[in-house]
């Protein structure tokens, strides 16, 4: 039985983690980078241990360090969170060898999950629809060119490594696709060392709809219901939720069972995700499986109750799931809206820096898992996701209405976030008529809606906001009055804190 | 006092009418008489009651030009001086010149992957200068303007904060 | 409908009418005395009338004040919260008079209810067993110290304005009534200006549990489950949870139809809850209406799902019960600590002031109601409940679990809590086998546990806090002599804030 | 440094070793070695990982006789003189005090609501002196000691704070 877990990342995940093993009575061991020897989770363990340098690749990435840590450290199994080693087949075989029970799928059945043409050959074997594309790994821009002109553009560029939407370009023509090839490439090599693309059909207003899964070590697999994630910018996920508004009962145990048969196809152990597009006229296609505990985890934990990463510690310590696919209803909605670092007019480029305040939402049905607090800092070494807003409601309507005002009370000082984004978002009558598609932010150009929003806001505010300059300009004048009298210069006193 | 409030056509002005006692205040505002209550007042902050509803107010700048200001989670900026001109929205990964500067800003942080372009080079709008590295992606840097690399003012491997000056093109 | 609410109340359970308010799009009014100008109820609301000065009687409970404020300010509707004038049948009466929707019942029930002699007479008749005890009401000592010579001592002292265990007390002999009639009948008069007591027979190692009602005005009516409320002090329940370990799908089928029984007896509307007292061998008597929404209201959201202020509003709105008693499923457990301000080694006297520092928990199934921020007051003028800390699990064991755990997290600073005694409770055999009666704490000597847990605490953490110690005395001494250079005296180092 | 931990018979002594530089030091508690890192440290809060596992401390008095700290939510009180006597537990409505004391004093805030003896009075321990009003509860502070009430100290309707003193009984 799992005693002691050391969790291989950072920031809210590791947080996330480091929660059900205080809840289970399990020591935590928390790693840190230089950048993070303030940041919350290595307050939250039992026990923190320094192994590296900011990059990733000399600490986060660095497997044989952290194998090392978790050994002398006492610890008898490894959590790898999602993004860094999550999905690192070496990383779980080196687990393996040290005894160290790794908390997720084998590492072979890792590589066939993350070797999407090797699994889309095991699915199409399973009878498991999967997206019209390239047969395999493409090594060269002008092979990709080739096979381009074949399925015709526009094509997505998709790496091997992606995940989470990482790593995916939309290119329309010969031109894009050969400069998407170069960056994509240096990317992939930048963060995972190496290279590996493949192109697929542009499938367009696609929905993306996954499903929640989890299988034992005694065979028994079951999934927990399907996560709409429709709502994105450049393929990455802004808003999850679940249920879908176009999943009922029927296509759930439908589809549902498609992802079960994905997950024994490729002999998946302990929780995971099949990935799923839907076409307008209801297809579904499978496009893969994430080998980890995804980001948007929450969602499905409060439709279902359960808690996922106690689903996994229970699947590692080799015990059966304790419940069956009919014992699981889905319970009420639940969205999640992720908390980036990220500047929406700036085409949500990263966004750095202190945080000198912040504001966390609370209240029935909301649940907020973030590194955040007054004081610490945004690194631009790690990716951008600083927290996740998730509401549950008895039905989406309430869950709609508590994310919109946790938004209104979600503050954070120091960086630029998406949240007035959200807002427009949320209250649009798309959003709330369930008409979501990848491209939902270009097709009801909701950026110059979201300038509308921020304009008829301020407005709102402008005359409260101008009595309040004008009682604190009276302030300032004496305090600056006083100030000088004392020969303490003004300057101490707009110093932040 | 008269402002502006950026990013719209809203002229404000107010004065304070009279002190009365108690940290209350009658304020004039849009040439409506409103009633103010202070409850904190720090050098950054004021909490106060206007007619009988609460807000609270940070303010983040306060500079010659301009007020910077977050009223109940709601960011503010006026314009202390109503005739300038409003700052257009940011809109691109580069910089929100106009075309008759020649600095072009990095507007994230990041590290320099690439540098794309060489000194006397001609450029077009559009085309890519530079490429950024920063929270695990790769952002190309675009001229805002066609023109003449004048000079490059980074190189592969380096650290660009936020506005610093990437190349000059004229 | 209603449009906009004045809630006539304070404390964190004005904060839990408002966020229903802000999330169904509802305009709220505050009301504040001099003691309030800074509380958070105040600067959540839509709009906030000062009322009057701290003590009760000058501001929470003067109806005039609150009716005028409510029509002056456009208010279409009041919500009383608990205490004050929730339970004040004049104040019903008086809203309705000035075409104020109050969202509780009519004056007419509440009477009913209130008057616990004629309610006692009403369950008779409709066959809910109730406690052996007083005829009516008892006027005079002598007549008390008859009827206790008639029933036998022990027995127990009650105002009939009670509620919430507030104004009951046990008395053992002769003396005793004496002293207590006369203690009991001076606070009721200030608390409500009139005093109105009544004995009942004493009953040994007795549970509390309580049914969540609702009836709308087309006579539907149902029970939302039970509440165990055993965990008390001076007969004011401490720790509340849902469901009741006692408690089986038998028992909640035939004691929620009494308690549905009850409140047809009562002709009771809007959201209310029948206190039962359950003996030993599974006897449950009816106690008592409470004819308002209860402090422990939210461990019944959590296990059903149910926002109970929105159905209060609703109800009000003279909708239907959007749900049948069939629909209901308890989902999991959920338990609730009230975290009151009060010394636990002081017999729970009140303990008073600035909260210098608070870190409020969070985290998946954890939900904290509360009125308390950093630089807020803890005012002697009013009841000692500054927030009440809930948790949620798929059952009894992870709610527990996650309820140790956030008492762990919760740090008030300026008061005396009693977290640690919580602590020491949820980790307790017998609070873990469902061994609970309202004579718990004495049952199992817990103050005497609880004292050798703080010492093991203490001893646990006693080499960190000296290495705390060593390190931060060296930093004095160099900040002093730093400041002494300075010239700046060493006294505003050490000023709090 | 020697202290005594309070409430228990724990006696502690430790030094500091080494400053190793790099705000990390050698400590030794109790006789062993320990590796300390300080993260932050300001007037009155020191955030330190001690060995591996990280602690956050704040001091909420430090005083000649004592030093009163929180540490992880666990409230500490070191005795900075061990020879000196624990402090007991508080367990009662009404004072620590020992019979030997006079003074009868109030442990909380309130109103009082009646007192119910008179100068000269014989009082027996136990008996009620007066009654207060806190947080809507009337709450009797009874005599901890037998005696003659020698003054009065209050009277009905005043407020008394924590600590006052109500009567003196000799």
């Amino acid at each position: 039985m799992i005693e002691k877990i050391l969790i291989a990342n950072r920031g809210e995940i590791a947080i996330r983690v480091i929660k059900t093993c205080q809840a289970l009575g399990i020591k935590s061991v928390a790693v840190y980078s230089d950048e993070d020897v303030n940041s919350k989770h290595v307050k939250m363990a039992t026990e923190a241990y320094h192994i590296g340098s900011a990059p990733p690749a000399q600490s986060y990435l660095n497997m044989e360090k952290i194998v090392e840590t978790a050994v002398s450290s006492g610890a008898d199994a490894i959590h790898p969170g999602y993004g860094f080693l999550s999905e690192n087949a070496d990383f779980a075989d080196l687990c393996e060898k040290k005894n160290l029970n790794f908390i997720g799928p084998s590492g072979k059945s890792m590589r066939l999950c993350g070797d999407k043409m090797e699994c889309k050959a095991a699915m199409i074997k399973a009878k498991v629809p999967t997206v019209p594309g390239s047969p395999g790994i493409v090594e060269e821009v002008e092979k990709a060119l080739d096979i381009a002109h074949n399925i015709g553009y526009p094509v997505l560029l998709k790496s091997v490594f992606g995940g989470g939407g990482r790593g995916i370009r939309l290119v329309h023509n010969e031109q894009e696709l050969r400069q998407a090839f170069e960056l994509a490439s240096g990317e992939s090599k930048a963060a995972f060392g190496k290279s590996a693309l493949f192109v697929e059909k542009f499938l367009p207003k696609i929905r993306h709809i996954e499903f929640q899964l989890a299988r034992d070590k005694h065979g028994n697999a079951v999934h927990i219901f399907e996560r709409e994630c429709s709502i994105q910018r450049r393929h990455q996920k802004l808003i999850e939720m679940s249920p879908s508004p176009v999943v009922d009962q029927k296509i759930r145990d439908e589809i549902g069972a498609l992802a079960v048969n994905a997950a024994i196809a490729v002999d998946y152990l302990n929780a995971g995700t099949a990935e799923f597009l839907r076409l307008d006229d209801g297809t579904f296609y499978f496009i893969e499986i994430n080998a980890r505990l995804q980001v948007e985890h929450p969602v499905t934990e409060l439709v279902s109750g359960l808690d996922l990463v106690k689903l996994q510690i229970d699947i590692a310590n080799g015990k059966e799931i304790p419940f069956k696919q009919k014992d699981l209803k889905v319970n009420g909605c639940s969205i999640e809206c992720r908390i980036n670092a990220e500047d929406t007019f700036l085409d949500f480029a990263p966004s750095t820096g202190k945080i000198w305040d912040t504001n966390i939402p609370s209240g029935p049905g909301v649940r907020v898992d973030t590194y955040l607090y007054p004081g610490c800092t945004v690194s631009p070494y790690y990716d951008s996701l600083m927290g996740k807003l998730i509401t549950w409601g008895q039905n989406f309507e309430e869950a709609r209405q508590r994310m919109s005002l946790a938004l209104s009370d979600f503050y954070i000082e120091g960086v630029e976030t998406a949240i007035p984004l959200y807002k427009t978002i949320l209250n649009s009558k798309e959003f709330i008529t369930g008409d979501l598609s990848t491209d939902f932010l270009d097709r009801f150009k909701i950026l110059d809606r979201l300038q509308n929003d921020l304009k008829d806001e301020a407005l709102q505010k402008s005359e409260a906001g101008l009595a309040a300059t004008l009682i604190h300009s009276e302030f300032l004048k004496n305090k600056i009055k006083t100030r000088k009298e004392h020969g303490i210069r003004w300057k101490t006193q707009v110093d932040r804190h | 006092m008269k402002f502006k409030l950026e990013n719209t056509n809203e002229n404000l002005d107010g004065e304070i009418v009279k002190a009365a006692g108690n940290n209350e205040f009658v304020l004039k505002i849009k040439g409506k008489e409103r009633d103010l209550k202070v409850i904190t007042m720090t050098h950054d902050k004021v909490e106060f009651m206007l007619d009988s509803a609460y807000h609270i107010t940070k303010y983040l700048e306060n500079s010659t030009n301009k007020i910077t200001l977050v009223i109940d989670g709601v960011k503010l900026t006026f314009n202390k001086r109503p005739e300038m001109d409003n700052i257009v929205y940011k809109n691109s990964g580069a910089d929100s010149a106009s075309d008759s500067q020649a600095h072009l800003k990095s507007q994230i942080p990041g590290r320099v992957v690439s540098v794309n372009v060489e000194t006397g080079a001609n450029v077009k709008k559009g085309d890519v200068v530079c490429v950024l590295e920063s929270m695990k992606m790769q952002i190309s840097i675009k001229s805002h303007k066609d023109g003449v690399v004048k000079s490059i003012k980074m190189k592969p491997g380096a650290s660009v904060a936020k506005n610093d000056v990437l190349v000059e093109i004229e």
